[in-house]
Formats: structure tokens, sequence, C-alpha cells
């Protein structure tokens, strides 16, 4: 009989413990944040959606060829005067994108990169699959800036 | 611990069992591979581990890949039963390890290879219903990503 | 009196079957006759995808394989691929390999040991403390290679990326707060005694059917199996490393569990040897495209979750023939119906939950 | 006639008193609780409906109010709709003879805390119809776990009610608590003893970790109120925090000397003890795991039942001896 009181007392103590865990962690300073107030800050590596520099590209088709999903489809055309390629036709396609980074590995010129956005959320399907990089405003679903310091 | 060793000790018991012995595998008749694979687990080697089975689509025949693993030797032995497309049917290990169980429908699943003695070869990964076998290298779908343009 | 059994379609969405896992449980009352689970909610086909893509481009997929520890995954098929090609990759990409696979690990079996946590009812709490950890190590992630989930760090031959000059400090001190964090779990769940009356005893799974089923990781050394792919056939330098390997003593569910909280202490010492040991030079790997091997080749590493195999099978194109994914938590689950046999509902739900299976790679 | 309605008009507005502190009640618990897991889990809970989040219940009902009521097929219809009135209304008549204060009581019955225990144990045939009526195999399993686990929790729950009883020698809630003017009862050992029972057993009553097993997400999905939508679902809700507030209420009027204090204001002691204890059962919810179906009975029947009747034998002894 004694053993089952011993067990019992041992079982209190381990519960008052396990209390004193979450009376510390009480004190603690939340980690989380508001997100639509107060939005983190990518880092600089960080993978978001693909981005380009028309004029520093030379349409060498590497990247649509290492894409694994077949995500990017550009055609180029040899331009007289200049005796250099240029782009004609860059289309995104989000929804097909895995962002595994392959294609700003392999850009020559590094006219590819990805930019740090991570809300590529949108509403119509329409949004997301044919982005045009060769025009300024590329990612037109796209409401807030692109990136945006935190707020405090 | 090297092949040569195993297909040894194979051909001291069964001389006609193996088909050919390569550094990295031993390809085995059809006819008696069970008493085989019952000597490897339960003889002096302890293949105690049935690590893996799959299937390799040669367009013809199907290899089923067996990898079995010794603790006591630290080695993983890679055993191959060729099968002609006529019949793919081989028999089932689920009585030497109960690994092969699932391991076994999932090769049926996808190569449509028969394993007699089974307690229950239905689909593991696919509806029940499907009749095709995807990996096999004749399955093809139109709407299937075609490989990256050279 | 003749009763008819109640038949409970537990998934394939459900709270606790840690993905889409479709148990068909057959109840007498609460206890549980039999069960029989159905995957394949998440079969993307990637062997078939894998037929298609180069060895480069393979590597995105491995990281959706086991989504919680895609560093392993990665490490896993770098290493079949050098070992077909004849590559060695320099000794600071292999150390940094070292450092991400086994903070992936922690990462998983922080994870892994608080859903088994809430599936025992603690709700929430402990699972918010694993991942509030865990977002350190995926920050971390963040600054090196640029994703919180899925890495495509490694390239075969090295790493995409070297460590960048303040993340190894950054390193340092989450192992130093991790000790102390694992000093709280300690109070909050392993010695208290609800939890232990919980767990204890509760699916017990003896040497010998973990071996015959297949069953390998930490759910195999739960049963007292000393058996560490890192320690009895070291791969990447692991036997430059002294760490130890945890082992339970009957192969229940609280074993399975104290394995993998002491098996993050094991990382974390891995980890800071490696850091220590960095050698200098250039870790980084150019994308190579010409990769065209011929003949096959079986490599096991050491996942989280078990010995994840890549059989590979080369016939001189850029594409492999064949590439066999040999996933841990497939064979894992086999053992699920003969452990919760005879186990009431709730006790089903904690041993499911105390083995740790990710549906990303039994369904591939 | 005129005698006979003017004694009704200060009871009815009491009762009205009363229900508006059982609705604001529920609603500042369901906030402190979520309030109370945030801090515990380093998060932020609730901040968007107004300063750290203070009308956050408030949408939650209005949310729960505009809800479709959705009834599933097959239901027992009349026992699926009047479940949730058969857990609610046990739940705001008990608080009848509550002592807020020292003039703060709706009617001093004399038989106050057994009224009370009596009433709270009727919500366990709501918790039941809820489950059967919903004809749903998991309300099922969970209306028959619940049943069970709150009538074996009763026995220890009155045992440990009895103790004080006989210490204070009244059934009256306003008598147990002039009672305790000399020294609060659970200073004394044995009602000590009687105090950490009722609490266990409290926790129990009220579905709450680390006996919430009738509504185990992990396994049961949501127990006995998973096909309960829109306001149905709320009074279970209301009902449940209701039953939180009554119980460390009793806890407090019994062991810590309910409206007893240093000065003035009655009601304020009364309302401090009882959210004191609220937040340390809700401060246990967030910690502890979940005990299984059978290690709770067998810890109700085994052990709380015994060790509350040898607690009942020795006050009696020490009663008698003393004097």
């Amino acid at each position: 009989m004694l053993k089952e009181i011993y067990q019992i007392l041992i079982g209190f103590l381990s519960i008052l413990k396990g209390l004193g865990v979450t009376w510390k962690n009480i004190f603690r300073k939340p980690v989380t944040m508001e997100y639509p107030l107060d939005k983190p800050v990518m880092t600089a590596k960080h993978r978001g959606l693909v981005d380009l520099i028309p004029d520093k590209c030379i349409a060498c088709l590497q990247c649509s060829k290492i894409c694994p999903t077949a995500a990017l489809v550009v055609s180029g055309i040899m331009n007289p005067e200049t005796k250099k390629r240029a782009p004609d036709k860059f289309v995104y396609n989000t929804e097909l994108c895995c962002f595994c980074g392959l294609c700003e590995e392999i850009c020559p010129t590094s006219a590819l990169f990805m930019n740090k956005c991570y809300e590529i959320a949108c509403y119509q399907h329409a949004d997301l699959t044919p982005i045009d990089l060769l025009r300024s405003n590329k990612y037109q679903h796209l409401t807030s800036p692109r990136t945006r310091e935190r707020k405090k | 611990m090297e092949t040569a060793i195993v297909s040894k000790s194979i051909q001291e018991r069964f001389p006609d069992a193996i088909v050919e012995t390569k550094p990295e595998w031993i390809c085995l008749k059809k006819e008696i591979f069970t008493p085989v694979l019952q000597f490897l687990k339960t003889g002096h080697l302890a293949f105690i581990n049935l690590h893996c089975i799959t299937a390799v689509d040669r367009q013809g025949s199907v290899e089923v890949v067996y990898h079995l693993y010794s603790f006591e030797h630290k080695w993983m032995l890679t055993i191959k039963v060729i099968l002609l497309d006529s019949d793919l049917t081989i028999d089932s290990l689920t009585s030497l390890w109960s690994a092969a169980n699932w391991l076994e429908r999932e090769v049926f699943d996808l190569f449509g290879v028969k394993f007699t003695g089974h307690p229950d070869l239905r689909r593991i990964l696919n509806p029940d219903t499907w009749s095709e076998h995807p990996l096999r290298k004749d399955f093809k779908r139109d709407g299937f990503i075609p490989r990256p343009v050279r | 009196m003749d009763y008819e059994e109640l038949i409970i379609n537990m998934g394939p969405q459900h709270p606790s079957t840690h993905g889409v896992l479709y148990l068909e449980l057959k109840l007498d009352g609460e206890i549980v006759v039999d069960c029989r689970p159905n995957i394949g909610y998440l079969h993307r086909s990637i062997e078939k995808i894998a037929e298609n893509r180069t060895f480069v481009q393979f590597m995105p997929f491995t990281d959706r394989l086991d989504y919680l520890a895609s560093m392993n995954n990665n490490l896993g098929f770098c290493l079949t691929m050098e070992k077909l090609l004849q590559i060695e990759a320099p000794a600071r990409a292999q150390y940094l390999r070292v450092i991400m696979a086994e903070l992936n690990r922690v990462a998983s079996h922080l994870f892994a040991v608080s859903t088994f946590a809430q599936d025992l009812g603690a709700y929430a709490t402990p699972l918010f403390y694993a991942l509030r950890d865990r977002e350190k190590i995926v920050q971390i992630f963040d600054q090196i290679c640029g994703q919180r989930l899925t890495y495509n760090y490694m390239r075969i031959g090295g790493v995409s990326a070297d460590i960048p000059v303040g993340v190894d400090q950054l390193i340092r001190d989450f192992i130093i707060y991790e000790r102390q964090m694992m000093a709280e779990y300690d109070d909050l769940l392993t010695n208290n005694v609800i939890f232990r009356a919980r767990s204890k005893m509760i699916g017990v799974l003896s040497k010998e059917s973990a071996i015959d089923h297949g069953v390998t990781g930490p759910n195999l050394r739960a049963s007292g199996f000393k058996w560490d792919l890192r320690k009895d056939e070291p791969y990447l330098m692991y036997d430059q490393f002294d760490f130890n390997v945890p082992v339970g003593k009957n192969g229940d569910s609280w074993d399975r569990y104290n394995v993998r909280m002491l098996e993050i202490m094991e990382s974390l010492k891995i980890i800071e040897q490696a850091l220590n040991g960095l050698p200098e030079g250039d870790p980084v790997a150019k994308i190579n495209k010409a990769y065209r091997p011929t003949g096959e080749i079986y490599v096991r590493t050491e996942n989280p979750r078990g010995e994840l195999g890549f059989y590979v099978v080369g016939d001189g194109n850029p594409f492999p023939y064949r590439l066999k994914i040999r996933a841990p938590s497939f064979s894992n689950l086999s053992v699920l119906t003969s452990l919760i046999r005879g186990l009431n509902i709730s006790d089903a739900v904690c041993v499911l939950g105390s083995l740790d299976v990710v549906m990303g790679e039994i369904d591939r | 006639m005129i005698g006979f309605v003017t004694s009704y008009i200060p009871l009815l507005l009491k009762g009205l008193a009363v229900l508006g502190f059982i609705a604001l009640s529920a609603m500042f618990l369901i906030w402190l609780e979520r309030k109370i897991s945030a801090k515990i889990q380093n998060r932020l809970g609730p901040m968007m409906t107004g300063p750290h989040g203070a009308f956050q219940s408030v949408a939650d009902t209005v949310k729960l109010l505009l809800k479709e009521n959705i009834m599933p097929t097959g239901a027992d219809t009349t026992i699926w709709w009047l479940a949730p009135f058969f857990v609610t209304v046990p739940a705001v008549v008990a608080f009848l003879c509550m002592p807020f204060g020292s003039h703060f009581i709706v009617h001093d019955l004399n038989v106050g805390i057994l009224f009370i225990c009596s009433i709270t144990s009727i919500s366990v045939i709501g918790v039941f119809m809820a489950g059967w009526g919903s004809n749903n195999k998991y309300s099922l399993l969970g209306g028959m776990r619940s049943a069970a686990q709150i009538v074996s929790y009763e026995v220890p729950l009155l045992l440990s009610v009895l103790v004080v009883i006989m210490e204070s020698g009244t059934l009256s809630m306003q008598g147990i608590v002039r009672a305790q003017e000399l020294g609060w009862f659970f200073l004394k050992p044995n009602v000590f003893i009687a105090f950490v029972i009722y609490l266990i057993s409290a926790t129990a009553e009220t579905n709450r970790v680390p006996f919430d097993i009738p509504e185990a997400e992990s396994e049961l999905v949501a127990g006995y109120h998973t096909e309960y939508s829109g306001m149905k679902f709320a009074m279970f809700f209301v009902a449940e925090y209701t039953n939180l507030f009554i119980v460390s209420a009793v806890a407090a009027t019994l062991f810590l000397g309910g409206w007893l204090g240093p000065f003035r204001p009655s009601m304020f002691w009364f309302l401090l003890k009882a959210y004191t204890i609220i937040a340390f059962l809700m401060w246990i919810r967030w910690t502890l795991p979940r005990v299984r179906m059978d290690q709770m009975m067998g810890f109700a029947w085994k052990f709380l039942v015994p060790v509350s009747l040898v607690n009942v034998l020795v006050t009696g002894w020490l009663l008698v001896v003393k004097g």
C-alpha cells in the first residue's frame, strides 16, 4: 500500500513541475507578430517570386531548360544592330513554379533573380498564370509593395 | 563480405539456382527462388532484414529487385529475378518477412507483378478500380509534362 | 446476444492522423478489433516524374518526400548520385551537409515529439513550444538557402551556397538555447505522471517483429536494437564525431518518444563538433547537366524517421531509367495494425502518434 | 394580490441581474481563457477586436448568432433540439443561492449547497441527449463517455462538500460563509484534503483537461457537440463556462470563505476568489495531457472515493473529540 501512496505523491510532484514550466513561460515575451499590421522582412537570400532585369537578359534559354516544372516560357531573337540576343517573350507561371532557385543559379548574366515577395496569393486564377516579366508592372495582382520594413 | 562469397554458398546448396553473378547483384531463377531466400534468411548469412523490393521495367521483361541486409555481416545483398512480360508472377515472400506484405503490394500496384501466395494482394497507392500500372514504360498520358526540351 | 461491430472511418481528414491517412477501424465498443490503413491520398508518383527529369532537376522533388526533413532527403539523393558517378564532395561541403542534416533532424524530432504530446491530449502547449524552437532553426535555414521548408540546398558534388558570416554564431546560440528548452520539456512531458500513464506499455513493438516488418530508425532503436546507420555504417564523416545512440528498453510508445528526445541532444552534440571543425575551402558545386551515369546503385542514409534508400538505375541518358525511393515511414506504418489490435481508440491514436509517420514519403 | 405581486418584483429584478451577470461572465471567461492560453504559449492572443481583443467574445457571439442551424439528417429531432436547453437551464438555475455578497443573493435557501449540487448534475442528461440525438458515431461515443465521467465524479465531489457541511453545521450558503469568519475552512488540514479532492472532481464535472475525454479532439473530433452549429453550439459553450464559474464560486464559498474580506464591498472578495480559482483551472488546462477513459474511472473509484470517505471519518472523529 505504501508504494501506491509514494507513486501518487511522485505523480503530484511531477504535475507541479509541469505547472512550473508553464508558469515560467507566462513571463516570456510573445514570439508571434500581428501579421497584417506588422510584416516580417525576408532574409537576403529568400527565394520569393522570380523577377527579371529585362536588359541584362540575353535569352539563352538556360533558365527555361533547367526549370523542373517548366514554369518559364522564354523566346528570344537576334537583334541585328546590337548583334546581341534579346528576349521578346518571357512568361512566368507562378502556379507551376516550385521556388527551387535553380533558374537563379544557372542564369549566366544574373538577369533573373528571386525577389523577397512572399504574398503571392490572388483572387483569380488568371492573375497567377501568364505573368509577363518583360513589362514593368509584372505582378499586377500584388497590392502591397513587394518589400516593406517592419512597422515598429 | 562479397557477392562472390554469397553466390558460392548458394551454389553449393542449390547448384542450378544462379543465372548470373555480378559484383553488384545476383540473378536467380524464378522456379527455385523461395528456397534460396529461405536459406539466405535462416542460414549462416543471416539476411534477416528485407530492406526493399522494387522492379525495373526492361521493355520486354520486368526485373524484380530484392535488397536484403544482414546485421551480422553489415552487408547489403541485391537479388534479381527476371520475369518475362508474358507471365508476371513470382512467389510471395510474406511467409519469410512480413515487411514484404506492403512492399509487394506496391510493386503489384505500380508494375502489375502478381505475387502468388500473398495474403491480401490489392493496390496500395492507387484506387482499386484502376486497371493500368503507371510505372510501366508503355504507360503514357498526354497531359503529362513532356521531357524538358533539349 | 449478437452485436454488430462499429466501423469508424478515421481519416483521411482527421486531427490525429498526421496527414492524409485513412484508417478503417473496426471497433467493439471502444476496443479496436481490426484496422485497415488506406494510403495513397498524397501519391504524386514522384518515381514516374523522376524518369522525366535530369538528376539536377530531381533535387527539388526530394524536398517533397519527407517534407519535415528535406535536408536529409537532399543528402540521401546527393550521396547516391555521388557514389554512382564516383564524385567526391569537398570536405567543407561534407561538414556543412552534416550540420544541415542534424539541424533538420532536431527540427523534425521536435515536431514529432510535440504532435505525439498533442495526440495524448496536452493540447497545443508543447506543440507551440516546439514550433517556437523549430522557428529558430527554420530562420537559420532561411538565411542559408532562402527557403523555410523545401530547401533544395544540396547539389551533386557539394552544396548550393556557403554559410553566411553570422549564421554559425546563430547556430551556436540556438544549441545553448535548445539545451535549456529540452530540460523544460522533460519537466513538462517526460516525467509527467499522466503522460507516462498514457504511453507506458502501450503499443509494445518487440525487436524481432520490428526487424521482420522492416521498421527502422527511432522506432527500431526504441525496441532495444542498437542500430544507427551513422554509427554502424558511417557515411559522410559521421565516424569523426563522437555521439552515442540512445536505445529504448521495452519498445512502447513512451520509449519511442524518449529515444527521439535523447536523439535531439545527440544531434546538438554533433552540430557543435561539426561547427568547431568546419574546414576552409569552397563548398559550392556548379550545376552540371552533363551527368550521364550507367549502372545501378542502392544507397541508404539515416533519416529522422528511419533508413531512406535511393535505388538509381542509369542507362547513359541524363534522366534516370528507374529511381526507387525506399521510404522509412512506409514500413514503419505497416506495423500499425499489429500494434493497435486490442487497444482502445485513444491508445490507437497514441501509437500512431508515436510511430511518427509522414504521408509525403509513404505515398511518394 | 398586490402583496403577492410585490414580493415577486425584487426576486424578478435579482433574477435579471443574475442573468446579466451570467452572460457577461461567460463572455469574460471566454476572453480570459484565450488570453491565458496565449500568455502560456508565448502568443499574443486576440488583438484585433478592440484593445487587446476586448470585444472578441462579442464578435464570437454575433458570429454564432448569424451561423445557420444545421440539423444532421436522420437526427432524433426532438432530443437533438432539446439537448442544449437541458445543458444550459440547470447551469443558470444554480445561481439561485450563490452568495455573491453579504446581501447580494437571489434567495438564501436553507438547503443551498444541496440544491446547487443536485441541479448541476441534471446537465449530464443534456449531454447524453446531445450524444444520442446527433446520429453520429463520434457524438454517441462522446455522450456515453461524459455520462460515465460525470456520474463517477459526483461521488467524491459530494463527499468533499459533506466535510464542509459537517464543519459549518448548516446547508445554507450564507451560513457556511458566516461559519468561516473565525478562519477559512481550507486552513484546516482535513478540509484542505477535501479542497484538493473538490478541485479534481470539479475539473472532471466541467469536462476540462485532464479529464476532457468526452470532447477529445484527437480521437472523437469534437465529442457530443460535433453536430451543433450556430446558436445551439453557443449554448453549449456558454453552459460550459457557466458551469466552470459555478464550480469555482462554490469552491470559493465553501473553502476560501466566500465574500469574507478585510474591507467593505463583500462582492469584490467573492469575485476575486472565484476568478483566481478559475485562472488556476485554466492554467492546469493548458499544461496537462488527457487521462484515458479507464484510468479516469479507476482514479475516481479506486483513489478519490476511499480517500474522501476516510476524510469524512476523520472530520467526524475530530468534531466529536473537540466537541
